[in-house]
């Protein structure tokens, strides 16, 4: 396989999903990402759980202040309309389903919506943070992975066999070859890269992908 | 993105008949009385909306706010905790008569149930109410040997709220003992709609000092020298007003 | 029956047991006497369900705010450290037990503690407020009443039979002739009018008086 | 009434062995450096607090703060949701080999926990969890046709944070996401000391703009400027300092 998406383009693509004013959190690390391709003319307000809602991009190097960081610990800083708040008001917003998106990585999602992003197992210590919150928070629960592992196998299967981060959860998933929804227990194949053969595809997905409708080329810029 | 609405007719246009309408204030402190009244306006030019059910802490004073709207006939059911007042004889003539239907909750638990609303928290146990009527046929549990009452969250389609100041994105400030039920209804409502004393750009209110953040607030209405339900009390206001 | 304490006088009596930097709810009505006599050199600090703490005493007439009240919906004054909170903080810190002491008014109390004082039966509008969350939620929970019903019943009683407001909650009850202790179950009879003998006080009071040690002559200032 | 107490060794002085202790911070943002090494100093002085169970968000970073205490042995248990940081080989350590207990709660789990604690609701529901390793063993139910994991309260014998500004009779503001859990863990512990940067006098902070009135809290020390977690770790410090 040689032509895919960088981590760039797939945060590309999930961005062009984000609408204007949604409330939208990224999950620590590679979802950060997103933040940087907003679409001109568009604005999202992002949220992070450690209580700050409306917050601007990372400081310049030796300008951050450690009172005034994100999820991952990241510096980040204040914009017109930031609002800061305890952390029980901030699960308020994402358990009681008022942010619009929310954007994860993933180890394995499964075909039913089923999301495992925290856990690769027994071994090593274990480290939840707000995942499993914010999978049955948000309004949309999108993830964006590689479409397979470092090793080849399939992110994408039948049934997660990590452990679990939430149940029937995901609706969307960006991948470094397509844009897959899922929708009543399916995988259903929205978009692919051009070069791409849906059966190639298929053989790098652990689960059927069934096509309603058009499947359109993901076309993505040089990032 | 910018939650300002021109008018209050045009920011209450869209509340349907029988809808749940969260309305905040204690008494008359932080009563959205012009957010009301443009609901009452429209009722009166339209025949809606009716059959609504309102939640509120008490259930009107004299006959403006939501006394008005109660006397108007477009409340079916109130859910409130006190509904007493200097001039109770709205409610208390409707009530009687069996034609509005009351939830009585005490007061704790009606602010825990509607933060648990927005919260995403569908039930949670209070000490509360323990073997009293209102925990009748609820359910009870045990914990570290003391009992306690099993209470669902409550939500609404719209929420009535007054603020002090509010910024274009809908974060808000609130005016001393008017805050009381407005941050909850504001998180545990569909829609939230404010009436606010004074507007500013993003960054003219401090991050510290918002109390309710912009992402529990839908649409904004100026709402300059707001009516003291109070004050229209004692001086014998009635809405719509009686022409001779 | 011709000697007996004033409202102000139980007030007054009631007032003597709280200690200087008490959080203290009064409820509605004759409870919020209290406040007015407050031993000299010691300050309570009062809450009001409707979100203010540390709230100081009524203003002039013509100087009240209508956003400034307390639940009685009564105008107060700001005091240099009060606070101002929303509803569901309020009762975190009424359910939550970080109240010292809830004086509250009573229809009924019950030797086993039981409280009536939101309803007298099926007639008129029931109407609760706040009075079933203090009585589970403060460390303290006292009643000041008459003696006395109106009519002359005792409202000291071995079963509350108006609906109940809280089960076992209150623990000490100053009436308008004894003050009286709720421990196991009983009532246990602390102080007294000089004037009046135990027999006729316990002919007013529909439970057995106990006595256990001393019971102490219930000395007022003329008011 | 004053809340103030002079020294930081005074303020930790009556935690005792095997106490429950609430620690604010998210990472290094909130984390009350200072209280937490007065903590460490008694313990190295006089071999107590230990045994404790510690709450936090995180198990500590570096080997400043929680890490710290862990690193001197103090700390048997850990309840947190996120016990990884850029340097977490304390904790992993002492994990690894059996010598820490660890229970994880997801975050927001946890902050509801903590406030169910400081607002007397001994369990509630949350959606967060359900079918997953974390929710084994709990009583699961559904509402609305959708499923929930009961909940219980978390409460602490003792509270550390580290607060902004505070008047005597402890109302206090909070700087910028430093505020994170404090105000919630000030709810839910029966003793809450607090650090602040800033001292003033009852009147000195403005009633709409206390976040944590000061009937949670029962002690505060002047801390002037406060050492910041990340720094010291960024300059790769230890406490207690290892001097040659």
């Amino acid at each position: 396989m040689t032509g895919k998406l960088t981590n760039a383009q797939i945060a590309w693509r999930a961005a062009q999903d984000i609408q204007d004013g949604a409330y939208v959190n990224l999950g620590i690390g590679f979802p950060e990402m997103v933040a940087r391709f907003q679409p001109a003319g568009r604005q999202a307000i992002f949220h992070t759980e450690n209580g700050i809602l409306g917050f601007g991009e990372a400081p310049a190097a030796g300008e951050e202040d450690w009172d005034l960081i994100n999820a991952g610990k990241k510096a980040v800083t204040i914009r017109p309309g930031t609002a800061f708040f305890h952390h029980a008001d901030s699960f308020a917003m994402v358990r009681g389903g008022h942010l619009d998106v929310a954007i994860l990585g993933a180890y394995q999602v499964a075909q039913n919506g089923d999301l495992a992003n925290w856990s690769t197992g027994p071994k090593g210590v274990p480290a939840v943070g707000g995942a499993m919150d914010l999978v049955h928070g948000a309004r949309r629960v999108a993830v964006i992975t590689d479409h397979v592992t470092k090793d080849g196998r399939p992110k994408l299967v039948q049934a997660c066999t990590l452990p679990l981060t939430g149940v029937a959860c995901v609706t969307r998933v960006y991948t470094s070859l397509a844009v897959v929804d899922i929708e009543g227990g399916r995988f259903v194949l929205r978009e692919k890269l051009a070069a791409l053969s849906f059966d190639d595809l298929q053989s790098l997905t652990g689960a059927p992908l069934h096509v309603e409708g058009d499947v359109t080329d993901l076309t993505v810029p040089e990032l | 993105m910018d939650k300002r609405i021109a008018s209050l007719a045009d920011a209450t246009a869209e509340i349907g008949d029988g809808a749940t309408v969260m309305i905040g204030g204690f008494g008359g402190s932080g009563a959205p009385i012009e957010l009301i009244h443009a609901l009452i306006d429209r009722f009166l030019a339209t025949g809606s909306p009716t059959g609504l059910t309102v939640i509120n802490n008490n259930a009107g004073n004299g006959h403006v706010g939501i006394a008005a709207m109660i006397e108007q006939g477009m409340v079916a059911r109130m859910i409130c905790s006190f509904p007493r007042s200097a001039d109770p004889v709205v409610f208390t003539d409707r009530y009687q008569a069996g034609r509005i239907a009351l939830e009585l909750v005490p007061q704790g638990t009606l602010a825990e149930r509607i933060r648990a609303g927005g919260a995403g928290i569908p039930a949670f146990y209070t000490p509360t109410g323990f073997g009293t009527d209102l925990a009748e046929g609820k359910p009870v549990a045990e914990f570290d040997g003391r009992s306690y009452v099993q209470e669902r969250w409550l939500k609404a389609d719209v929420a009535l709220i007054k603020a002090e100041t509010g910024d274009h994105l809908g974060n808000l400030t609130y005016r001393m003992a008017a805050r009381n039920f407005a941050p909850l209804m504001a998180m545990a409502a569909t829609r939230t709609i404010v009436q606010v004393s004074h507007v500013v750009a993003p960054g003219g209110i401090d991050p510290e000092a918002v109390i309710t953040p912009g992402i529990f607030v839908d649409a904004l209405v100026h709402v300059p020298d707001p009516a003291q339900e109070e004050d229209l009390n004692r001086a014998g206001a009635r809405y719509p007003e009686v022409t001779a």
